[in-house]
């Protein structure tokens, strides 16, 4: 557990999956809950990173504007999806599709 | 124990976010959501990030994930637990999932990462406080011009009339 | 004793008084009174004076030798130099006599025979550019103004051959005359282009003596000097370039006496003869092969031809291949003597002919007969009682062309002959030459005597016609005249009286060149063998010639043989002849339509194939691109990737077909692609 | 006058202003200012051909000006014996193409206005010595192009206005690729002047991809050049630009812009890249062969009267491409090459400007009966000669003069650049002096079909030419006719311009190892 | 520099930020119908603004302890950030499709991105890279999104967001591995530390560098990152759009040219000649081909469009692809080119949006069509987008020429492994030639001529349009200033 390449590997982990889930999903906000996934991977390896480099605490900091940006982006990225689906009732991105030429 | 405590945690995070991409339902899913978050809790515990753990369980825990579910919740019938969460393209998506893993993996295995050896602090919140208030000074009064933003933003888009 | 400078001017005079007739004419012609005629036939008279008090001074200065050159430098880059120039000797005073003689007489002819005619003004602008062009070519010291004005030669026929545009077999024949004389001048040209590039001048003199130098010898040499012949091929008419000629007939007759019977096809006769110099004797040998069959074989077309004008064509073919012949046998002078006796006899049998057309042509109209071709000479017959004047010229002048004694014809032809029979002797290899001489001045004498029986005696064939038929009036008959009685002897070989030989004062003034190809015989050895044949020759002749015109007789006079018969008897024969042995047709089968119709697929492939498809290819390729690429950005892997992998994998393709798939998830999805590509690329 | 060059160069301009705020009902107002301008412009390069020293080969006149220091762009403009031709062509057609547009009835202050645009962008290229300066200007004629094809031109000319657009634009970015690679190799400069001596120096032994450098520009600036010249197998968008251009616009087209492909070259390939003469002349050679017969043949068998003319054009300016490349007869200066140089450079010279005023002449012609007949099928008329013998007149004098007839300038200079290329290039010469034989051809082919045979009564009442129409004919008539008779006043003019040219090419290429 | 005294530099951003409050708050006292007049708050604001940045100075210093530079490099981008959002401004009051809303927040959260932009092309730390990205991403979301009712601008949003969260959070994985290899946030210190790792450490670096591309190559459009711009781009307000394809952009390429210079450069300054990529990253030849299918992909499907916006859209991804040209030479006249070309592209396509707006309001549509004869009925807008397309073409004598030869120039000056390149560019050139000039054709050659004229009915919109026309045209034969301009901002805080 005191290796760094544990969590790193865990990191690898979860953003591959989040990854996975934005490219995968057909609901807007599972698609989100995809982008916090990878969110929380980068978190993790700056933590890790900041701890294996000497308690490193930059990245601390840098984990603590991630989390504060993605609560905005979330809040925004939801009142749009609720916007949409006032609008076509549905929050499945691949239907949201009336723009092509 | 720690390092059961560690591989469970571990196990949890993957786990439950497996579940956040693979569940049917988008309700499980928010709720797998809310351990991998708090999974992730325990690994920064286990990386000294005290504060940072806390922030994670309040602002993505408390806030995210709630606003999360509240956006499911908004756009279905409350009642209706049942809500589909399919999938597209799943298996070219495990291809990249699996070449993603791999490639990351292998790319953490073979860099050899700086390692100091350091002993845990006694807090961080006191450093984290100190580098927000001088060295990151401007990023911390950045954040709050976007949170307004994001609150102007957010509230205009919901608001009902105009 | 005329000054340098005033012959000079004098040659300029003759040279561009036409020209002047022509601007005046072309542009206010039609307002002057009479159409402006008198300002043709003013300037031509007054050339004709000019020629001759230079032809006068020539006789009183009594050199052979006599020479004069002026040059203007035309075009001077620094090294690269085109002086323009006019070179005065015997042959161009005799030459330019010629031209303005016979072009006076067109002029006069015209002015009753084009009467009426809506382009009358045009007319005789015309005939002035041709009779300026002519000069130029009789004057030029250098081939450059010689292909120059040889070129415009050629317009001012395809002008005048085009006067009755209205036809299309006039406009047909106009065109066909130009572009036939232009592949002649292409090898003309090419010949020009290898003599300026070994000896860089243009100049005859300084071409002579390049050649002589040895600037240029052996093969290309012989190359050169074919090449130039080519010229003299298309405007001579000699074969395989006839074709035009015959056709050229379509153009008013005037203009067939002036140009393409005396002068302007005489052209080619004198280009041989001012270059002779330069042809080595195997380029000779050519020319003179090719001037001796034509010789032979127009005088075989001309049997059966039964246009009045067209027989007198084809033997203007073959008498200028007897030309052509004696140039090639190296008795130059004998061809130019020719070409001058030739002038004077077969203007005067076109002036003659017209003067039957002109004739035919009223009576025709008088009773309205539109349909009658008033040049069939079977349509004619007995006109000696109703044209006197005409028919006692063009017998002279047949008597000339028949080589018969006491005319100039004898003279020259004799000759020519003679330069033949002495060639043989000492190349028996080419007997053939030979053969052609003689056999072309038997049938000579056949089928002009065939003409003036089928058209004068016998009875008439069209009495309604006939009654109408009556003498052509004066301005038309003097001309005749006139040249009817330089068809004598005479006037050649004055101050001697001896019919028999040419001695006289053109033998005095014409003296032949030295070829400046070294190690070619000289002109007195050629002279000395000529003199030697002159005996046997003139027997010869005058045998193949009675020969002819006793057939003649027989056939057409007394009607002994039947033509009819005969022409089925040779079955063959007769018909290779009476159609130009197809030459025509066979041009046309296998030239012209192969070649249209290769100009038709190449603008095919070029616009249909190449532009439509392989530019326009460009720009489809391009959309094609673009709409592959518009798909695979927008709509994705269109599907077919994705969903087939996907239904492969998972085997069923139900619900994938249900919802189609998410776009946006595509587009990240290739971003991400676009990453492990990017990796994989950049980590290799 | 001090700045004579940029007078006339910028004097249309002026003009465009002015048109600017006529107000567009005022359209015969429109047209004199057009014609105005035009005309002083053309009194402008008379009076430069007064005050023209011929006895110099180097540039004249020239005007210096900073214009972009920091990427050492210059304005520089200077004539000598090669552009003055040009020049004066372009005058004289631009002022000739006022008057063949007067009875344009569309838009007439559009028309007009890129007229005038047309006629500055194309005067630009031939006074620019800044490569810079010479590319903007090469640029900025397209634009007037597409319009004046797109918006006045026949049925397809959207098409023909893209397709024109589309090749030239081509060619023109090979062409900045070429210029932009010139002054990074060849001390950052886009002074011509300074990069014809430095050029042939700083390129020599460069090797790009194992390729010359010297052959890669050569190449880029060809095609671009090319495509304008049209050489084979650049050559589609002519025929379809011509047919579809408005007769001014063909005029024009025919008349002066083709030219600025030759230009190019002989002012840009011959100059800078004397070794890449040497290389490619026999190309040259060959695609102008190409051009000479393959333009006779298509327009051999053409059926619309226009596009006749059209690939007349190409056969035409595939003699210039022989003539160029006569040139390098001359590998020396001195003696029996340098005639062959001369008249081969000094054909293809004056075969520019003879091309200019006869194909002007015939376009112009073409135009006239399409004015009147609504149609240019050759095979749709006959006998026109005899209802209108004045128009005749006119085109058979064209026709002429474009099959090359002695008398008329077009015959000296094809036979300038046959004597010339004729010992460097026999074969060639001898195949392409079937050309001679296929112009008169097809020219007296289609003066048949149109003017020749019974009179078709369907033209009967077809008005005869008009003063107008005469008045743009007939300069051009004269022109062609009088350097026909006497070419010394044009060949002197270019004479002293085309040794140095020439000696530019032989002393500073050729010997060099480059390849 | 310490925090308090950084604020002495900082006073384009101070009068940014007060706009901003005043904007909000401005919004607050309005009424819904009022509301467009926040829009001279936020403008008066921006002239402050733009006032402040050009009295700026030629200050070369890190502010706020490392955070962020002030150079004239950043001043450069400034001027063009203000100037974009101030014509923005200025075009909206004549959208039609704002003309249903409340527009006071639309004027606010421009201000905001506005200053998002700000942080972007002067940010020398990846946290405030990241925070920049951000909030100009949020930003951009919203406005994207702006007409709630408009199900397209929906549409567009949710894409653009789900996109763009996505995109960022893929660079901030990369930027999380560059911390981990670096221990540091900022550029300088960075590149000290990335110079100093041995080649183990190549494949992450190599990774980390894909990744931070990703998002980089989000903001500017590059290919395969560009999915989500034409959809974007269609579906948003046109104004944004607008803003979009000029704003964020220009402050992506400043972004990109400072990182990759002072983060994987070899320590040489931008200012010298050329500089190199550190430990052998393969970075010229990624970037050429980048470029390469950047414009080709832009250029491809932008023929096939139907709409005029969204053929803009995608013309806007090839004219990301000619910048990014000059990226791969990492020479000086590279960047000069790509600069050059910014303040040309700012005014030429921003011109040829705003014609778009008008026509839309005039004649309601925004396919080719729509442009049908319009040359005739409207000449003035005629020839303004005559101009602007012929520039967007890149044909002389206007400034979009200038723009592409100075991004020839500096491949072509780069060496003759660059040639391929400016092939590939200059054939783009001529593709691009045709869907351009198609808006002309249908201006002019199609449909019938109208003899009544109509001129524009706003005064503002002729305003706007004739001072984006005139830099337009002067630029393409007097560039001088232009040149001498972007020569004084070429000055770029290098590390203390």
């Amino acid at each position: 557990m005191d290796s760094l390449n544990n969590y790193l590997f865990v990191s690898v982990i979860l953003f591959s999956l989040g990854l996975f889930g934005v490219i995968t999903r057909r609901n807007g906000v599972a698609v989100l809950m995809g982008v916090e996934l990878i969110l929380n991977a980068a978190n993790l390896n700056f933590l890790a990173f900041a701890r294996f480099g000497g308690m490193n605490m930059a990245g601390h900091v840098y984990a603590l504007f991630v989390i504060v940006l993605a609560a905005a982006e979330a809040a925004v990225a939801l009142a749009i999806i609720i916007n949409i689906f006032n609008n076509y009732k549905t929050i499945n991105i691949d239907e949201v599709s009336e723009l092509k030429q | 124990m720690a390092n059961f405590v560690f591989w469970l945690i571990v196990g949890l995070t993957i786990g439950s976010a497996i579940l956040v991409v693979q569940s049917k339902k988008l309700v499980y899913s928010a709720y797998a959501l809310l351990f991998t978050l708090l999974g992730v809790t325990g690994l920064y515990v286990f990386l000294w990030a005290d504060f940072l753990a806390v922030v994670q369980v309040v602002v993505y825990v408390g806030g995210i994930l709630i606003l999360i579910i509240f956006g499911i919740m908004l756009t279905n019938k409350i009642t209706s637990v049942n809500i589909s969460n399919t999938s597209v393209q799943k298996s070219i998506g495990s291809i990249v999932l699996l070449v993603f893993i791999a490639g990351l993996g292998f790319m953490v295995y073979k860099t050899p990462w700086v390692s100091v050896a350091n002993s845990e602090p006694a807090q961080t919140t006191e450093t984290i406080g100190r580098l927000l208030m001088i060295d990151y000074l401007l990023p911390f009064e950045v954040a709050s011009l976007l949170l307004l933003g994001a609150l102007i933003a957010a509230t205009t888009l919901s608001r009902k009339d105009d | 004793m005329i000054a340098s400078n005033t012959i000079t001017l004098f040659c300029l005079l003759i040279l561009f008084l036409p020209l002047v007739a022509f601007v005046i004419n072309i542009f206010i012609g039609k307002r002057l009174p009479r159409e402006g005629d008198w300002v043709s036939v003013g300037a031509i008279l007054i050339t004709l004076l000019l020629s001759l008090i230079l032809l006068i001074s020539m006789f009183i200065n009594g050199d052979p030798n006599f020479s004069h050159e002026t040059v203007l430098p035309w075009i001077d880059l620094g090294a690269f130099k085109i002086d323009l120039g006019i070179w005065v000797d015997n042959i161009t005073v005799v030459m330019l006599v010629v031209v303005a003689l016979i072009s006076s007489m067109t002029h006069l002819f015209s002015i009753e025979y084009m009467k009426g005619d809506i382009r009358y003004n045009r007319y005789y602008a015309y005939l002035g550019l041709f009779t300026f062009s002519m000069n130029g070519i009789v004057l030029a010291n250098n081939l450059m103004s010689l292909y120059i004005f040889w070129e415009l030669v050629g317009v001012s026929s395809y002008l005048l051959i085009g006067h009755w545009f209205e036809k299309h077999s006039a406009a047909d024949a106009s065109k066909k005359a130009f572009l036939t004389n232009r592949v002649g001048d292409i090898g003309f040209f090419i010949g020009i282009m290898l003599m300026f590039t070994a000896i860089n001048s243009f100049n005859f003199q300084d071409l002579f003596d390049g050649v002589n130098q040895g600037l240029m010898a052996g093969n290309l040499l012989t190359l050169a000097g074919i090449a130039l012949f080519m010229g003299a091929v298309g405007k001579s008419s000699q074969f395989p370039l006839h074709i035009w000629l015959p056709d050229a007939m379509e153009g008013p007759t005037p203009v067939s006496a002036l140009m393409h019977a005396a002068t302007m096809v005489a052209a080619g006769v004198y280009l041989t003869v001012r270059l002779f110099p330069l042809f080595s004797p195997e380029a000779l040998t050519v020319i003179a092969y090719v001037g001796g069959f034509t010789a032979l074989f127009a005088a075989t077309i001309a049997i059966t031809q039964n246009d009045i004008k067209k027989v007198l064509a084809y033997s203007t073919v073959s008498q200028l291949g007897y030309m052509i012949l004696a140039v090639g046998v190296g008795n130059y002078v004998a061809a130019f003597f020719h070409l001058l006796t030739h002038a004077m006899f077969k203007a005067c049998l076109f002036y003659g002919s017209g003067s039957v057309i002109h004739a035919m042509h009223h009576s025709l109209h008088d009773i309205n007969d539109h349909d009658t071709d008033p040049q069939d000479m079977r349509n004619m017959g007995g006109f000696n009682s109703k044209m006197p004047i005409t028919y006692w010229t063009m017998a002279i002048a047949t008597l000339a062309i028949s080589g018969v004694p006491l005319f100039s014809g004898f003279l020259s032809k004799d000759a020519i002959l003679a330069g033949t029979l002495s060639f043989v002797e000492h190349h028996p290899e080419h007997l053939l030459l030979a053969i052609f001489g003689f056999g072309a001045a038997a049938i000579t004498g056949f089928y002009m005597f065939r003409l003036i029986f089928m058209t004068f005696h016998g009875k008439p064939k069209m009495p309604a016609v006939f009654k109408g038929i009556h003498e052509s009036p004066k301005l038309m008959t003097y001309p005749l005249i006139l040249l009817a009685g330089l068809s004598f002897f005479l006037f050649y070989t004055l101050p001697y009286f001896n019919p028999f030989s040419d001695h006289g004062w053109f033998t005095d003034l014409i003296k032949a060149k030295d070829s400046a190809v070294p190690g070619s015989l000289t002109a007195a050895e050629i002279y000395e063998g000529v003199h030697h044949a002159h005996y046997p020759a003139m027997a010869l002749s005058l045998i193949v010639a009675s020969l002819g015109i006793g057939l003649s007789y027989l056939f057409y006079f007394k009607q002994k043989f039947s033509a009819k018969s005969w022409s089925k008897r040779m079955g063959f024969l007769y018909k290779l002849s009476l159609n130009k042995y197809f030459f025509d047709e066979n041009y046309n089968r296998f030239l012209y339509q192969p070649f249209l119709k290769l100009s038709r697929a190449v603008a095919y492939l070029d616009w249909d194939l190449y532009d439509k498809y392989f530019i326009n290819g460009f720009g489809r390729v391009t959309r094609i691109f673009s709409k592959l690429t518009g798909r695979m950005d927008y709509d994705g892997l269109d599907q077919i990737l994705v969903d087939g992998i996907g239904r492969s994998m998972q085997g069923l393709g139900k619900r994938l077909k249900q919802t189609q798939t998410g776009r946006l998830q595509n587009y990240m999805l290739f971003a991400l692609i676009g990453v492990i590509v990017i990796l994989v690329f950049q980590t290799i | 006058m001090n700045y004579l060059l940029s007078w006339i160069i910028w004097l249309p301009i002026l003009g465009m202003v002015t048109i600017a705020f006529i107000p567009r009902d005022k359209s015969e107002l429109i047209k004199q200012v057009a014609a105005i301008v035009s005309g002083i412009q053309l009194l402008l390069t008379i009076y430069l051909w007064r005050i023209f020293d011929q006895s110099v080969g180097t540039f004249q006149f020239m005007e210096r000006a900073e214009w972009i220091p920091s990427f050492n762009i210059t304005y520089i403009l200077g004539v000598d014996g090669l552009s003055f031709p040009m020049v004066f062509l372009m005058a004289l057609i631009g002022f000739i193409g006022v008057f063949v547009s007067w009875n344009i009835d569309k838009a007439v202050k559009g028309y007009f206005s890129l007229f005038l645009l047309l006629n500055t962008g194309v005067m630009g290229v031939f006074l620019a010595l800044d490569f810079f300066l010479f590319y903007i200007f090469w640029e900025v004629m397209l634009l007037p192009m597409y319009f004046l094809i797109g918006i006045w031109g026949g049925p397809q000319r959207e098409y023909a206005a893209i397709k024109f657009f589309l090749y030239t634009l081509a060619g023109s970015v090979l062409m900045l690729i070429a210029i932009l690679a010139l002054y990074f190799t060849c001390g950052k400069t886009f002074d011509m002047l300074v990069l014809m001596e430095t050029a042939p120096v700083a390129l020599n032994g460069m090797l790009w991809w194992g390729m010359s450098a010297i052959k890669v520009i050569w190449v880029l600036l060809f095609i671009g050049f090319a495509i304008k010249v049209p050489v084979f197998p650049f050559h589609t968008w002519l025929p379809l630009a011509h047919v579809e251009a408005p007769t001014a616009i063909s005029v024009i087209l025919a008349g002066v812009l083709l030219k600025l492909g030759i230009y190019g070259m002989l002012r840009i390939n011959y100059t800078m890249l004397p070794d890449g003469v040497f290389w490619f002349a026999g190309a040259l050679a060959v695609l102008g062969l190409i051009n000479v017969i393959w333009g006779a043949m298509c327009a051999l068998a053409q059926k619309d009267l226009k596009k006749l003319v059209a690939y007349s054009s190409v056969n035409h300016m595939g003699y210039t491409l022989i003539g160029m490349a006569a040139v390098i007869a001359a590998s020396t200066m001195n003696g029996d090459n340098l005639i062959s140089a001369q008249a081969g450079m000094g054909g293809a010279v004056f075969q520019m400007f003879n091309h200019g005023t006869i194909s002007a002449m015939l376009f112009i012609l073409v135009g006239v009966i399409y004015d009147r007949a609504h149609h240019r099928d050759i095979d749709g008329f006959g006998g026109l000669a005899a209802q209108m013998p004045i128009y005749t007149a006119f085109v058979a004098v064209a026709f002429f003069a474009g099959l090359g007839l002695p008398g008329f300038s077009g015959f000296i200079s094809e036979a300038m650049i046959f004597i010339g290329a004729f010992p460097v290039f026999k074969t060639i010469v001898i195949i392409s002096t079937l050309g001679i034989l296929l112009n008169a051809a097809y020219f007296l082919w289609a003066f048949q079909r149109i003017f020749f045979g019974p009179a078709n009564e369907k033209y009967n009442d077809l008005p005869e030419i008009n003063t107008r129409e005469l008045f743009t004919v007939v300069p051009l008539a004269v022109i062609t006719l009088i350097l026909g008779i006497y070419p010394r006043p044009f060949l002197d003019m270019i004479s002293a311009t085309l040794n140095v040219l020439i000696d530019s090419v032989v002393s500073l290429g050729g010997f060099t190892s480059a390849f | 520099m310490s925090n308090f005294n950084s604020l002495a530099y900082y006073w384009p951003e101070l009068i940014l930020t007060v706009t901003i409050l005043v904007a909000v708050i401005a919004d607050l006292c309005y009424r819904r119908e009022q509301s467009i007049n926040v829009a001279w708050w936020v403008l008066g604001g921006l002239a402050l603004t733009l006032f402040a940045v050009r009295m700026g100075g030629s200050s070369v210093s890190p502010l706020f302890m490392g955070m962020v530079a002030s150079d004239p490099f950043s001043d450069f981008f400034k001027v063009l950030i203000l100037l974009s959002t101030a014509l923005v401004i200025l075009m909206s009051f004549n959208s039609n499709e704002l003309k249903d809303y409340r527009v006071g927040e639309y004027f606010s959260i421009l201000s905001i991105l506005s200053f998002g932009l700000f942080l972007m092309v002067s940010a020398i730390d990846i946290l405030m890279v990241y925070l920049a990205i951000e909030i100009v991403s949020i930003m951009s979301f919203f406005l994207a999104g702006y007409l709630k009712k408009n199900p397209h601008s929906n549409e567009a949003s949710l894409k653009y967001v789900i996109y763009g969260a996505f995109s960022s959070g893929i660079m901030l994985y990369g930027l999380s591995i560059l911390f981990g290899l670096t221990g540091t946030t900022k550029f300088f210190e960075m590149q000290n530390a990335i110079s100093s790792l041995g080649s183990d450490s190549n494949l992450a670096l190599i990774l980390s560098v894909v990744f931070i591309l990703v998002g980089f190559g989000y903001k500017i459009s590059a290919v395969p990152f560009h999915f989500w711009t034409p959809d974007v781009y269609e579906g948003s307000p046109t104004t944004i759009t607008a803003y979009l394809s000029v704003a964020p952009k220009a402050a992506g390429f400043a972004l990109l040219i400072r990182f990759f210079n002072q983060v994987f450069g070899d320590g040489t300054a931008m200012t010298s000649e050329s500089w190199m990529a550190v430990n052998n990253l393969p970075w010229p030849e990624l970037m050429a081909v980048l470029a390469a299918a950047t414009m080709t992909v832009g250029n491809l499907v932008a023929i096939q469009q139907n709409s005029v916006k969204r053929m803009l859209a995608y013309s806007s991804i090839a004219h990301a692809g000619y910048m990014m040209m000059a990226l791969p030479l990492m020479s000086q006249s590279g960047v000069y080119g790509i600069m050059i070309y910014l303040v040309v592209y700012l005014f030429m396509n921003l011109g040829a949006f705003f014609v778009l707006i008008y026509v839309q309001s005039e004649v309601g549509g925004e396919t080719f069509n729509d442009f049908d004869s319009l040359g005739w009925k409207m000449p003035f807008i005629g020839i303004l987008m005559t101009l602007f397309m012929v520039s967007l073409t890149g044909l002389p004598p206007t400034a979009g020429f200038i723009g592409k030869f100075y991004i020839f120039a500096s491949v072509i000056e780069a060496g003759s492994q660059y040639y391929w390149l400016a092939f590939v560019g200059a054939l783009n050139s001529v593709v691009s030639l045709y869907y351009y000039i198609r808006v002309v054709k249908h201006m002019y050659l199609i449909g019938e001529r109208s003899e009544s004229i109509g001129l524009p009915s706003s005064n503002l919109v002729t305003l706007v349009l004739i001072v984006l026309a005139i830099p337009t045209f002067i630029f393409g034969w007097y560039f001088g200033p232009l040149t001498d301009w972007v020569n004084q901002s070429f000055v770029i805080y290098q590390g203390m």
